[in-house]
């Protein structure tokens, strides 16, 4: 293996051999520096690779041929290899994505490159804190210098005053820096972290400069104002290498200095993150500009990882899958983000319609949101997961909120962005033809579907991405170009064909739902047929919704189920999202849902005490007051996807926008996932009371009072809108008053599904099927009045009428196909 | 004596620090930053100074055997040499940025290129 | 008004800390755990006098590279944005006053003494106080006074920033040629220590020092090469 | 002893009212500029003193020389524009 010494003497040797070329050597040059980052990234690569299957171990470089303590030494471990990959690769695609403003700066600025990614590597790889400081000092330098590559006037000023504040830093750090070596006696980091006691006792004043100098350099929230110069008015290119190579490299220095610190300094790193990635994340709502709105962006991210640093004693050995999860997720993102915005003209946010004309564009634009924000199959997900569920064990909830709360906003903002680029009419300035460009930004898009392979993989749950529903609603991305009836017809025998195959396995409940969801499914697609033309993106969309329901049904632990949840969520977003004027309505869908689905989460990560893979049913074995949280946070997050009273909002908007083959599917399949939800838990918790109320009672008079709004106040003029209203009034009057009220009756203890097929009002939900509004009731309910809370204590005359009512649908209707008959 | 030198340091930090954040004229605050980086070199020097010894060079008066017991730590006088070299140089390059924005603008007071707000 | 205070206010802040950390500085007694072992085993190992410079080129030779490194970058972007200001301005050319007669032969004395004493102080870097970056000053201070004496005078950029690459280039060379003969990246002892003392001695350490004096000066004078031919913008 | 420690005040002492002069944003640029320029040599009299030799060269040579020089570089060409 060639020694990781030639990472930074190579990239040295290509600068300084840059110089020597002449200046009319454009093309020369810029395939040496081509050739040189390709050489370190093939080597990062060769030694992440050899250092990932465990061929070596982390291996010490000694410079000057003397230990440690006595001398300068480097160190790569995976940790460190991983990220030097990155740093790499990210140089190698700015380098091309920089093509002709390399051809016009000259072999300088190609030098000055070449060694700002150095040194990144060198703040990655040293374990001197001097050295440190001095690889730092060359990354401000040329970032300063690299900064005046964009054409952009601004650029000098916000390249000024980042210099002013680095300057600043930098004089702390020193004077940190000399009273450590003085208080331990060495400047080697592992020497001062196994003699740390006189550093944090004496020299705690010390350790705390170098902190704060190391924590200034990340650009954290409150104390970013001239960073966010510099993300807007630099080149593109060179924001997505600030974003991502500077903050990774910055951020595992801390790591570094946090391993002297110990635990009082991750407190402090974790209250820096967390303050950080929420005030950045509110920030960024207010922003017009783009690539001001994704330094906010970075900032936010960047905080969220020193939060996770924070976190580092009580992740454990998941730490490395955690921290890294997010890092490179966030480094992926946003580097793609930034080379996307170089295509687009417009600097405001509605300007990105431009993207429209390109649909590779477009998925590319989604893909980088959906890794950022970290959805099902994304390694952000998993980081997550993991991160909540560690936090929940140790009881930190405020920060677990926190976090939950920032996430939202983050996804709010990037998905109001990503409806912009969908909706808002198309900008006249074309997008960037370069294919230079688009070959980076395809590159980044492979290197965040890979991430999420190896994160499925590495995951101690199943990988979400080889799961065969999700698989198959993938599979519509290439398929795009067919005409819209052949992929409907796929569509369709897809759905019939998972139901026929998996069927025997479901239990009654989920026969039911499962019967509703595909064949429903199927049923609704069969409108589809009389659309002309490729659709495009309405498949893909449609199966990632279908896929999500069908892996809700049948999921059994709490990650598989909250992963069916997100994937259905974002499906049935991009499919509201397809309406005439719907962008509002998707957008208020998506925050009600995602705000829903991270109540779920809270609630599972409280239900799970901190153990990862929690599964359904350990729900029975709940006790304590806990239970009744856990039972509101689950009843709110599925009611907002039921779109029960006062969490209804976005329903009318989203049908009365929707496509018309849309809309069944929104009212008939997928307010049924939130019923599903309901029954799952009503099963698992049965009666719950919190703070002296019965939950249950509360919860069937939510359902039963949607009925009244529903029907008396229909939508003016249009008929999606009267239907909506009335059909929300259907849905919510039969199937909430009676399901609900009826389970609310059950006994104490909880049921097995087996049993309660005779207590459970399926007639409702199966009366109330969301295809044909005016389908005949199954049961004569229709003149039941409103169960009182008097009326629903005795075995009261709505459970008994519709429980029989269903014995005689079972028996009489053959399993596969039950719904035939209505 | 390295306390003299080590108090003169910080307060050389701290007047550099007050000029280049006070004042408007971007030379003046290149001028009050050169200023703090002298004052860090100084304090650099004042911590590894220890009471009646000599410099670390080795010759026929300091020989390399005693040289324990003689001589000061050579330490902070490596990170010195560099951090004046690394303070030059970014001296050098505020001072061509300077240079810029006085040829971009005519007017070497900073607040008018606060082009971009919070 | 606010401004001020804040600055004031942070001032403030930095000082108690900057108070915090000479009251309770205490210095050593006897040299702590790294300085005791360079006091020791400087002579032997590396064979270098000054142990300061042994630890500027060996033991702590990255920070040297790191250094060195900065100095091209500045004079790279000092370049890139001087050059960027050619293409845009064209102001007409402005009539210099001619050099003093003292000036020019002043210079044309003084110019090959203060190079040999460049020359000297960088070659005898690990003997006596001095070294690479003093000595890369002092030949700029050369070049300098060849400017002040006649401005108009064009320098080749080519002649200089090719001594700076080769320069660059042999330092991260010799560098790699530690690892291959000798213990580890930029170890001194490829080239024999010799006796202690003499001028070929302390292994590579001259010649790392002697190449870094000429990259250093090639350095400053592109910068200030740079800077004076912003005279005819 | 006492003697280099009376000399150390004196250089203290100058070297604070020397910064305090380069910063003061009364005096005109060339004062300040220069006023920096010597607390930089000043300093290196005090690594003189503090024992450092190599670090006394530098600072002279590089720390105050250099610099100051590069000051008057450039307010010579700013210095054709306005006043300050």
């Amino acid at each position: 293996m060639v020694s990781p010494i030639y990472l930074i003497a190579g990239a040295l040797g290509g600068a300084f051999f840059l110089g020597m070329l002449r200046d009319q050597w454009r093309t020369a040059s810029y395939l040496v520096t081509l050739a040189v980052l390709a050489l370190t990234s093939w080597l990062a690569a060769d030694w992440a690779w050899a250092l990932a299957t465990g061929a070596t171990g982390a291996v010490e470089i000694t410079t000057a041929g003397t230990p440690p303590p006595f001398a300068v030494n480097l160190r790569l471990g995976i940790a460190e290899a991983a990220l030097v990959l990155l740093i790499n690769l990210t140089g190698l695609l700015s380098a091309l994505y920089l093509r002709d403003t390399m051809f016009r700066q000259g072999r300088r600025a190609m030098a000055v490159l070449l060694i700002f990614i150095m040194a990144l590597c060198g703040i990655v790889m040293t374990r001197d804190l001097f050295n440190l400081f001095v690889f730092f000092e060359l990354v401000v330098i040329s970032t300063g210098g690299l900064v005046l590559l964009s054409r952009d006037g601004r650029s000098l000023a916000a390249g000024f005053k980042f210099l002013i504040a680095s300057q600043v830093v930098s004089i702390l750090m020193l004077v940190g820096i000399i009273f450590a070596y003085h208080a331990t006696g060495s400047l080697n980091l592992d020497s001062m972290a196994a003699n740390a006691a006189p550093l944090l006792k004496g020299g705690a004043l010390a350790f705390f400069l170098i902190f704060i100098a190391v924590i200034a350099e990340l650009k954290v929230f409150p104390a970013n104002g001239w960073a966010l110069d510099i993300y807007e008015s630099a080149h593109p290119a060179f924001s997505a290498l600030v974003s991502a190579g500077t903050g990774s490299a910055t951020l595992f220095a801390v790591d570094k200095l946090l391993m002297i610190g110990g635990a009082p300094w991750m407190t402090v790193a974790s209250a820096i993150g967390i303050v950080s990635f929420v005030g950045a994340n509110l920030f960024a709502l207010a922003q017009r500009n783009d690539r001001r709105l994704l330094g906010y962006s970075s900032v936010a991210q960047i905080g969220l990882v020193l939060l996770v640093a924070g976190q580092k004693d009580i992740l454990g050995e998941q730490y490395l899958f955690v921290a890294g999860g997010v890092l490179l997720a966030h480094a992926v993102g946003k580097a793609g983000l930034y080379w996307l915005s170089g295509l687009v003209t417009g600097r405001d946010l509605p300007a990105w319609a431009a993207l429209r004309g390109q649909p590779l564009m477009l998925f590319a634009f989604a893909s980088f949101i959906a890794v950022l924000i970290g959805l099902p199959p994304f390694p952000g997900f998993y980081a997550k997961w993991e991160l909540v569920h560690t936090l929940a064990g140790e009881g930190r909830l405020l920060l677990l909120g926190l976090l939950l709360f920032g996430a939202l906003l983050e996804a709010g903002y990037l998905f109001r962005w990503f409806g912009y680029a969908i909706k808002r009419e198309q900008p006249p300035e074309p997008v960037a033809p370069s294919f230079y460009k688009r070959l980076v930004i395809g590159a980044a898009v492979v290197a965040a579907w890979a991430l999420a392979w190896l994160w499925g993989e590495l995951s101690p749950h199943d990988n979400l991405l080889l799961a065969t529903p999700l698989l198959f609603a993938l599979l519509f991305l290439p398929l795009e170009w067919l005409p819209a009836k052949l992929k409907n017809a796929l569509a369709i025998g897809g759905l019939v064909a998972w139901f026929w195959l998996s069927y025997q396995a479901y239990d009654p409940l989920q026969l039911i739902f499962g019967a509703i969801i595909l064949i429903g499914g199927a049923l609704v697609l069969l409108a589809s047929f009389q659309e002309k033309g490729r659709r495009l993106g309405f498949y893909p969309s449609a199966m990632l919704m279908y896929a999500g329901l069908a892996m809700l049904i049948v999921a059994e632990d709490a990650f598989t189920f909250f992963a069916a949840w997100e994937s259905l969520t974002i499906g049935s977003y991009f499919l509201i999202l397809r309406g005439r004027e719907s962008e509002p309505h998707a957008l208020s869908y998506l925050v009600f849902s995602l705000g829903g689905a991270f109540l779920i989460f809270a609630g599972f990560a409280l239900a799970s005490g901190g153990n990862p893979d929690f599964m359904l049913d350990a729900l029975q074995q709940l006790t304590g007051p806990l239970v009744g949280c856990v039972f509101l946070l689950l009843a709110i997050g599925f009611m907002t996807k039921r779109a029960a009273i006062g969490l209804h909002i976005w329903l009318p908007g989203a049908h009365a926008e929707a496509e018309t083959d849309v809309s069944p599917m929104v009212s008939g399949i997928l307010l049924k996932a939130g019923l599903f939800g309901l029954f799952l838990m009503l099963m698992q918790l049965g009666r719950q009371s919190l703070w002296g109320g019965d939950l249950t009672h509360v919860l069937a008079w939510i359902g039963a009072p949607l009925a009244a709004p529903g029907a008396s106040r229909p939508r003016t003029g249009r008929r999606e809108a009267l239907l909506a209203g009335r059909e929300g009034s259907w849905v919510g009057w039969r199937s909430d008053v009676v399901a609900l009220g009826g389970l609310a009756h059950l006994p104490e203890q909880r049921r097995q599904p087996e049993e309660l097929d005779r207590h459970v009002l399926a007639g409702g939900v199966l009366g109330s099927d969301g295809c044909e509004p005016r389908g005949e009731v199954v049961a004569p309910a229709g003149h039941v009045e409103l169960p009182g809370p008097h009326t629903v204590g005795r075995e009261g005359a709505p459970v008994a009428v519709v429980a029989e009512g269903l014995e005689r649908r079972a028996r009489v209707a053959p399993p596969p196909v039950p719904l035939q008959g209505l | 004596m390295a306390l003299i030198a080590m108090i003169t340091g910080f307060l050389l930090i701290l007047i550099g620090l007050y000029g280049a954040l006070s004042n408007r004229n971007i030379l003046r605050m290149i001028v009050a930053f050169s200023v703090a980086n002298t004052g860090v070199n100084m304090v650099l020097v004042a911590v590894g100074y220890m009471k009646g010894r000599t410099a670390p060079i080795l010759d026929e008066a300091v020989p390399a055997a005693e040289a324990a017991s003689r001589i000061i730590d050579p330490v902070p006088q490596a990170l010195v040499l560099t951090a004046i070299v690394i303070g030059v140089g970014v001296t050098a390059l505020m001072l061509a940025y300077a240079y810029k924005l006085y040829e971009k603008k005519g007017s070497l007071d900073i607040s008018e290129h606060t082009e971009l707000k919070w | 008004m606010i401004k001020r205070l804040t600055l004031l206010l942070l001032l403030a802040g930095i000082g108690s800390l900057f108070a915090g950390l000479v009251l309770t500085y205490v210095p050593d007694e006897t040299l702590n755990l790294t300085a005791s072992y360079y006091a020791e085993r400087t002579a032997e190992d590396l064979g270098a006098a000054n142990i300061v410079t042994a630890i500027i080129v060996t033991y702590r030779g990255l920070d040297t590279l790191g250094e060195v490194t900065v100095l091209f970058l500045t004079a790279a972007i000092v370049g890139l944005v001087l050059a960027r200001g050619k293409e845009t301005a064209g102001k007409p050319q402005r009539q210099l006053p001619p050099p003093g007669e003292l000036l020019t032969t002043g210079t044309r004395l003084l110019l090959p003494l203060i190079l040999l004493f460049g020359a000297y102080v960088f070659s005898h870097g690990h003997l006596t106080p001095g070294g690479g970056f003093q000595g890369g000053a002092i030949l700029a201070s050369a070049m300098l006074l060849l400017l002040l004496s006649n401005p108009a005078r064009r320098f080749s950029h080519r002649l200089i920033t090719l001594v700076e690459s080769t320069a660059g280039i042999s330092f991260v060379f010799i560098g790699i040629l530690g690892i291959l003969l000798a213990g580890g990246f930029l170890d001194n002892r490829i080239l024999p220590t010799g006796t202690f003392g003499e001028l070929f001695s302390a292994g590579a350490i001259p010649l790392i020092y002697t190449l870094v004096g000429l990259k250093v000066g090639a350095e400053f004078s592109s910068m200030l090469v740079s800077l004076s031919e912003t005279e005819e913008l | 002893m006492t003697l280099s420690i009376a000399l150390g005040l004196l250089l203290a002492l100058a070297i604070v009212v020397l910064a305090l002069m380069a910063v003061r944003g009364k005096r005109s640029l060339g004062i300040s500029i220069l006023s920096a320029g010597l607390v930089g040599l000043l300093a290196s009299v005090m690594f003189l003193l503090l024992a450092a030799p190599d670090v006394a060269m530098t600072e002279a040579a590089i720390g105050s020389g250099l610099t100051t020089f590069l000051f008057f570089f450039v307010l010579g060409r700013v210095r054709r524009g306005e006043h300050d």
